[in-house]
């Protein structure tokens, strides 16, 4: 009984030490909270920046279409169906040769009239083709060329190529960065803790000479870490947000062909994790740095 | 309650503190450690609550050899040693008050007991109304008194005091030392070191001389022997 | 004599002070350097991929041309020499009308021959035209929309103003992210150059105590920050230069349709100001935080 | 060279520590500073150095109001004034002998001239044979020491010692006492706060006894008065 209440005095104790640790630093909290902040907003930036790459980047693909040229007498229905059967079709548009004739001329901007000059058209009917998944679109262009009717098949196989390529370059170089920058960021943060508790090295060893258990010692470093951490974290998540609300917000207003996701689901889960490396990037490095002390005294 | 065998100290730097230095202390005993400067006082002291190792030799508190112990149990011997440090070794930023209750914080004691200690201690060593200012904002003689505070409040079996009144006046290191007795008295073994040949002089208690690392002289009811060697 | 050798010993020793605090920080060092790499690095390389999309804009802008038709009977070789005579024109190129026709059938893709449908071409001759400035394309325009001789003029208006608008965007991005980056990059340095002279406040209170003037005391610290600012920014410059040179050659062997500057120069100039911003918030952080304890202990 | 005009000094914990104090040393004395713990005797000599200000009240050295000094002169101050810290206020991770020459580099002093004085300086506290040692690899009254030689290094026109043989053993303090007798006999001017009665009473200076921040007893040839008040 009396060693149980003895555990829970030693806690709150330890709790109490963390927080007139913190109240205590003054503006060398500030200063750590700032260089969390910092370390981790450019961190969540990126994020958040490459998240809308990435929107960007399917917003285009997705803009790759299959135009199937239709044999002179076939139906165009016929093939509608046999097209819409196939997995991965998102939407079949017909382009009567009528039409097709008039976006040749507007194409052309010229204002001489193609009617004039020619009885016939010499333009054959079209299928205009959206896959959901662009990466698919060379599997089901080659499908639809077996079908009877086709006159021939035409889906910018350099364009997307390019795009894919455009994409997967764009990818390696997002996934390269988030990995240098993540410990760039971690770096930073769990060196500005080390700084603070080589600050108090004299304090550690004191604690230690007057009786004090490497526990005792440890856990208020590390909660004052943990807290350093979720400050900068809580900071960041709240420019973050106000980044994406309003700033982004209005810059789409400004610039609306730009094509961002919704992002409240993107945004929450960066700030998410932006919290989680805050917290852990504090504890751990004030454990680091203690633990070095505690052994050099012990 | 204390036994060294044989205990040699060589610090990395390659000073010699301590030579094949053999000493029994019973519990309860008060002995005075005097030596010039630099002679091992402080080493010694240091030996006991395993802030030095030995080098060779064994160093036995309590029937256990300190200089073996685990770390795990590193805590739970300071916890059972008073400690007044040569240089102090107060809290900075933390009130004579939080300096002197740290100690008991530690053990898990419940607040109104600690208040009650803390004051107790205070009174003692007559910094009662100094308790909420920081050390830093004391005298060197009231910083020393901290320090004495801090290590009684716990009541310890052993207190080894290293210079407890370097920077007392007399009158003051008077009041200590009949402190210290009142403590002894109570059963708790007490280890001076001191350079105050007053006090020695006049308490006639047991005196052991310290001399370039070796124990040169063991007196039952001592004196500070002045250029011994 | 004697007053200048005693200037000439205490600014030595100055020296010898600043070298020394170096070689004593130990792995406190290597953190500060390290801080400081990676905060550089952040800012360095967010610089460089800013200059690279700002060739891509400029390569994807550049590719605006103004098409010009040229009425039937005009002299085509008349008007190109009177365009050729306008400012900001790159190169202006003929394309007779038979050849138009050519690239109309190919551009539709379709394997009919228009030759057998048709006797005559319907199409009119055409210039193509590439200006030096994207931006100067419309004012060009109207001028030449003026002259005699042409038909209709077509430039991709909405082509442009999108992609200017697109340029402006990345533009002001790019500012923004610029200016907030190398704020936190300069808060990071200079608070942990704080924090490593925090760890030393006693020394500072010493000095003063003993009789060293305030620039006696401040001087070697400047020197020590500005050293570790060099240092990190050094590292940064050396990652730099091997991210251009290895790095992104080697991607550009793998995706060769990334248009990017040759850039050596443009490296340069990006290393030159992380040297130089590197030594400054050394240098600003020490001096700042001195400044603050010898205000206190003055 | 000392003048004190009615000087107070209350800290800002609201602790007065001086209270209408008045007192003058001429060039060439030497003064024993005593009283009990926490009667202002560091504090009336960080005024002299002008490590505080003083509330009310002026403080002059060697003719000059130290206490309206401008900053830029602060450093020509204390240059001119060796001072023994209570706590020593040695610089860590710098040897002995670079602490020790510290306050010689700053004045801009050739090499060969710095090597020499420092050696001769630890010669007179008796640490030369440590002179490469770190000082937190000392003991307290090395330490000690080796403030002391920071302070004489220089040979400055006044000497402030505080408590300066409060972690030495009898024969080292006489021996250091010697020594500031010495100095003193080559005209500078020593102020030395001590507790130590042997030593007051065996030298018979001009003694000054301060109690709660007042002068209460300034003899000129005097002992230590216990318990005056
Ligand atoms: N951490 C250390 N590293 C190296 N040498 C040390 C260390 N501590 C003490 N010494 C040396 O060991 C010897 C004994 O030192 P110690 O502190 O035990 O002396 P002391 O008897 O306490 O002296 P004092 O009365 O001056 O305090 C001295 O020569 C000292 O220089
Ligand atoms: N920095 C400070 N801030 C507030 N109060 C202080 C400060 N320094 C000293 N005091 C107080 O001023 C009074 C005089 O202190 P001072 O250090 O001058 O005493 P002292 O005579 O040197 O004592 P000792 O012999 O113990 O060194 C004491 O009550 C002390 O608590
Ligand atoms: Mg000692
Ligand atoms: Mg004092």
């Amino acid at each position: 009984m009396e060693s149980i209440k003895r555990y829970i005095r030693i806690l709150e104790f330890i709790a109490e030490e963390a927080i007139t640790s913190v109240r205590r630093s003054g503006w060398m909290s500030w200063i750590v909270i700032g260089t969390m902040f910092a370390s981790l907003t450019i961190l969540g930036g990126f994020w958040m920046v490459t998240d809308d790459l990435n929107v960007l980047a399917r917003a285009i693909g997705s803009r790759v279409e299959i135009l199937v040229f239709v044999k002179d007498g076939s139906s165009v229905a016929a093939l509608d169906d046999e097209i819409r059967q196939l997995q991965g079709i998102e939407a079949v548009t017909p382009i009567p040769k009528e039409q097709a004739w008039k976006n040749l001329q507007k194409d052309l901007k010229t204002s001489m009239s193609f009617d004039n000059l020619l009885e016939n058209n010499p333009l054959p009917n079209a299928l205009k083709i959206k896959v959901v998944d662009p990466k698919d679109t060379p599997d089901i262009a080659e499908k639809i060329a077996k079908m009877s009717g086709v006159e021939e098949i035409n889906y910018g196989k350099e364009l997307l190529a390019k795009i894919q390529q455009i994409a997967g370059f764009t990818k390696f170089l997002g996934i390269a960065i988030t990995v240098l920058l993540s410990i760039a960021t971690m770096a930073v943060m769990s060196n500005t803790i080390r700084l603070t508790v080589q600050n108090r090295r004299r304090e550690i060893e004191i604690m230690q000479l007057v009786g004090a258990s490497d526990g005792f010692i440890r856990w208020p470093f590390l909660l004052e870490g943990a807290f350093f951490g979720l400050a900068g974290a809580a900071f960041t998540g709240l420019f973050l947000l106000f980044w994406r609300t309003v700033v982004l917000t209005r810059l789409q207003d400004l610039f609306p062909f730009i094509p961002l996701e919704d992002g409240t689901f993107s945004t929450m889960k960066v700030i998410g994790y932006i919290l989680a490396i805050g917290v852990c990037m504090g504890a751990a490095g004030s454990l680091f740095s203690v633990k070095h002390y505690l052994k050099q005294n012990g | 309650m204390i036994k060294l065998k044989q205990v040699s100290k060589v610090y990395p730097t390659g000073v010699k503190a301590i030579v094949g230095l053999n000493l029994e202390v019973e519990a309860g005993e008060f002995v005075f450690l005097v030596g010039p400067s630099g002679a091992g006082k402080s080493t010694l002291m240091k030996l006991l609550y395993r802030a030095e190792q030995p080098t060779t030799g064994q160093v036995f508190v309590g029937g256990v050899d300190v200089s073996h112990i685990p770390q795990g149990q590193l805590a739970g011997l300071r916890q059972r040693i008073g400690v007044v440090f040569q240089d102090y070794k107060l809290l900075p930023n933390r009130s004579v008050a939080e300096n002197v209750a740290f100690t008991l914080k530690i053990l898990g004691m419940s607040k109104g007991d600690i208040r009650q200690r803390v004051k107790a201690a205070l009174d003692l060593v007559g910094l009662r109304d100094h308790m909420d200012a920081l050390p830093q904002h004391l005298s060197g003689g009231q910083q020393q008194r901290i320090c004495l505070a801090r290590a009684i409040v716990n009541t310890p079996p052993m207190l080894i005091c290293d210079e407890p009144t370097g920077n007392l006046d007399p009158e003051t290191s008077w009041e200590i030392m009949r402190l210290l007795t009142k403590i002894n008295m109570h059963g708790t073994t007490v280890i001076v070191a001191t350079h105050n040949k007053l006090v020695v002089d006049n308490m006639r208690r047991r005196v052991i001389t310290i001399d370039n690392g070796r124990m040169i002289l063991d007196q039952a009811r001592g004196v500070y022997s002045v250029g011994v060697n």
